[in-house]
């Protein structure tokens, strides 16, 4: 699929909405892993996400402030920003979709948390309206 | 690495001239396959003296409208360059290339 | 407009936050700019008084025109009680503001501020027994005050400090 | 036919949700102070919301995005998370001053202090939020907003010279007495209550909603074109009687029972009861719509999962977004600040805020490689481009102005 096809990773990639097989939304493209291979090519590897992504493109303190926060909550065994990997990725377009279902992208901690301790717990939030 | 460590990155030439930042990473699907597609390869660095407006496009694209605004942004950009990532000698917080830049620029 | 994410950022960005503050500075000051500062001139404290009176007109007219269209049928008597309830404390509002006012020490002003302060202490007077007249229903009254008000709201509106006298 | 049953109800919602807080009480306050002499604020606004409206309809109904996945696409994480932290503040102060404005309506019907409705309005903004389906929601306060015509009938009755209103409108002129200052900073207020940015996060995310394709455009247009105008036409015929009944005997108004108070002295007490479910249609649906889009942004900026098209807990940092928007609004209000000088101020801020969405918009609007072939012709760009200096004229001057006007005193 749209082999040497040109690509402008901030003009065409960054900053995009991620969707799922389903249609939900995912996230965003916070930054992308790009990683050397031995000849000397430099690939996009993976979509980064989350605060610890986001925060350093951010800058300044606010940005510091958003990435510490985020890995200070974080488990010990996720040093690392959550990813997707571009071999998830099955489109690109004014959004990029993944071939995975939300639910099986374990991106999201905070939205987890906010569904069990606060949204969840409200009658009715289990049926779309 | 991450795209965020090139874009934004100061470029200089051979002999230490600085030519301006990174403002986009120009690549090419033609990478090992990967799922659905072919992984992006990072062809090209865009350089440019600053950043300001790079994101909205113009810089790139001749026909796009309003007039006003790709006339103001283009004038930004006017010296953009089109880099090949082959001339890239290191990249460490900041990009050094392996030309000069009277021979990148033309001038 | 665009992140610089390069190495060169101390400098736009210390630039950029002093501008945030003078930005915020700017605000507070819009935001205190509604509240009363001593009068430091006759000419400002004139315009301050011309300013009340026609705000204190704006409440007296507010409530003769609710209680002309209550008594008309035109309007129910619960909107009738919070425009006049609402004139009453606006005001109460604008005397307070214009009586704490420090005036210019020149007999000019002084003149000003008595002959302005005596037509509000009227339509502060009447709007209050007006609002009482209408909580209790009782159309005569209403229409008697409704009347005594009229000069009131005439002599505000010929309010000019700089010819009384 | 039932296309057309789709379409009529769309043009009507328009116009009913025109109409909000900052336009009842912006237009009630110039119309007694200035007369219609600054009628071409609020028609330059028309203008303005009909070309950003259209735009970002647009590009909602081509691209699936909304109007803030656009913001940060286009202006970075930085300059965007910047862009949001205003956008959201201006959307939050309107949604404090809807809701003030609704609990104001009520106290109008019942004579029960305002304050003692804010809680109670508040919690039945959330539950209509949470739990009524979004086209429902939309269409039934946009409907209920159509009793405002009540003032076009004011208007009628109270048997203006029609020539001298059109002189008024068509001929701008500053009153005497009146700085110059004061006049340009109600201008900008007229401007800003037309043309509230929130309007638009509400259309292009509402267009998402309802999954919009290319095939919608037309009617999205239609809304636009044929409703925008009318709401508009509302908005001056709330100015106009302010004017006529008002002004002359030197009433300005600063509380809602004034913006009523032509609609009674011109055609009696069932056309105020009228007039006040308009107030509490328009304030409500606006509430509702600000609301939603205080998550919106939020939502859109980080990418995370928003709308009302999929169950709360799969949208659980948005519902959480607009929960606690109510609950700071509801805070605010509290304080006792007077929902009619919130109002006042959102509009200019609205104003000031504009451009920070507008420009984005405009950039993707021309974009082909999110547009395609429905990017923007010719004469929408000349017209956009000309709006995008009238913004962003209007959105420096707001402040200054404000300053030295002491906020239009």
């Amino acid at each position: 699929m749209a082999d040497g096809r040109q690509l402008d990773l901030q003009l065409q990639l960054l900053d995009r909405q991620v969707v799922d097989a389903g249609g939900r939304l995912v996230c965003k493209v916070d930054d992308l892993e790009l990683t050397a291979t031995d000849d000397g090519r430099l690939l996009v590897t993976a979509i980064l996400i989350g605060p610890r992504a986001l925060g350093p493109r951010i800058g300044g303190r606010l940005g510091r402030w958003m990435a510490g926060i985020a890995q200070r909550l974080s488990t010990p065994d996720r040093q690392l920003p959550p990813r997707i990997d571009f071999g998830q990725v099955t489109d690109i377009g004014t959004a990029i979709a993944i071939a995975r279902r939300r639910s099986e992208v374990d991106v999201a901690p905070l939205d987890d948390w906010v569904d069990e301790h606060l949204i969840g717990r409200i009658p009715g939030a289990g049926h779309a309206s | 690495m991450r795209a965020s460590d090139l874009i934004g990155a100061d470029v200089l030439d051979r002999d230490g001239r600085r030519l301006g930042v990174v403002t986009d990473l120009r690549c090419v699907q033609d990478g090992p396959l990967r799922g659905a597609m072919a992984t992006p390869r990072v062809a090209a660095l865009l350089v440019s003296r600053r950043h300001t407006g790079s994101l909205l496009g113009y810089d790139r694209r001749d026909q796009q409208g309003p007039w006003l605004i790709r006339r103001i942004v283009r004038r930004l950009h006017r010296h953009l360059l089109e880099i090949p990532w082959t001339a890239v000698a290191s990249y460490d917080g900041q990009i050094t290339l392996t030309a000069s830049a009277a021979d990148l620029t033309g001038h | 407009m665009a992140a610089t994410a390069g190495t060169a950022r101390i400098g736009p960005s210390a630039s950029r936050r002093r501008l945030t503050r003078v930005a915020g500075v700017l605000i507070v000051l819009a935001a205190l700019g509604g509240c009363v500062a001593p009068a430091p001139s006759l000419s400002a404290y004139q315009s301050k008084a011309a300013r009340t009176a026609s705000a204190a007109l704006s409440e007296v007219q507010t409530a003769r025109l609710a209680v002309r269209q209550a008594q008309l049928g035109r309007i129910p008597h619960a909107y009738a009680d919070v425009l006049v309830s609402g004139a009453e404390d606006a005001f109460a509002a604008v005397q307070g503001t214009f009586d704490l006012v420090q005036p210019p020490d020149d007999p000019a002003a002084d003149k000003a501020r008595t002959s302005l302060d005596e037509i509000l202490s009227d339509g502060a007077d009447l709007l209050g027994r007006l609002r009482i007249a209408l909580r209790r229903q009782r159309a005569d009254q209403l229409a008697r005050l409704a009347e005594q008000l009229a000069p009131v709201a005439a002599k505000l509106s010929e309010y000019d400090p700089a010819a009384v006298g | 036919m039932k296309r057309l049953l789709a379409v009529a109800l769309g043009v009507l919602t328009a116009i009913g949700g025109f109409v909000d807080i900052g336009d009842l009480v912006t237009n009630a306050l110039v119309g007694s102070r200035y007369g219609l002499s600054l009628a071409w604020a609020t028609l330059i606004g028309l203008v303005g919301i009909c070309v950003f409206a259209e735009m970002s309809g647009r590009v909602a109904a081509v691209t699936g995005r909304a109007t803030f996945d656009l913001v940060r696409e286009r202006l970075g994480p930085r300059a965007g998370l910047a862009n949001l932290v205003a956008s959201f503040l201006v959307t939050g102060l309107t949604f404090v001053a809807e809701i003030g404005g609704v609990a104001l309506s009520l106290e109008l019907v019942t004579s029960v202090y305002y304050l003692l409705w804010v809680p109670l309005v508040a919690l039945a903004v959330w539950l209509v939020i949470w739990r009524v389906r979004f086209s429902v929601l939309e269409n039934v306060f946009g409907l209920l907003g159509l009793a405002l015509i009540v003032f076009g009938v004011a208007l009628w009755q109270l048997h203006p010279s029609w020539t001298g209103l059109l002189h008024q409108v068509a001929v701008p002129h500053k009153p005497d007495g009146e700085g110059t200052p004061t006049y340009l900073y109600y201008a900008i207020a007229l401007f800003g209550a037309a043309m509230t940015p929130y309007e638009v996060f509400f259309f292009s995310s509402g267009g998402v909603e309802e999954r919009w394709t290319r095939k919608d455009i037309i009617t999205s247009r239609i809304n636009v074109f044929i409703g925008f105008p009318l709401g508009a036409a509302l908005s001056l015929a709330i100015a106009a009687v302010s004017a006529l009944v008002l002004l002359p005997v030197g009433v300005n108004v600063d509380t809602l029972g004034q913006v009523g108070l032509p609609v009674a002295v011109a055609a009696g007490k069932i056309a105020l009861a009228v007039a006040i479910l308009g107030f509490v249609a328009a304030t409500f649906g606006a509430a509702l719509e600000t609301g939603l889009s205080a998550g919106y942004t939020v939502a859109q900026y980080f990418g995370w999962q928003w709308g009302k098209y999929v169950r709360p807990r799969e949208a659980a940092r948005y519902h959480a977004v607009v929960l606690l928007s109510v609950l700071a609004a509801v805070a605010v209000l509290l304080t006792t600040v007077d929902p009619v000088k919130v109002t006042e101020y959102s509009v200019v801020f609205s104003a000031v805020a504009l451009p920070l969405t507008y420009f984005p918009i405009l950039v993707v609007a021309n974009d082909p490689d999110y547009m395609g072939d429905s990017a923007n012709g010719r004469v929408t760009n000349a017209l956009a481009t000309g709006m995008l200096v009238v913004i962003v004229v209007a959105s420096v001057a707001a402040i200054p102005l404000m300053i030295a006007t002491k906020a239009g005193q």
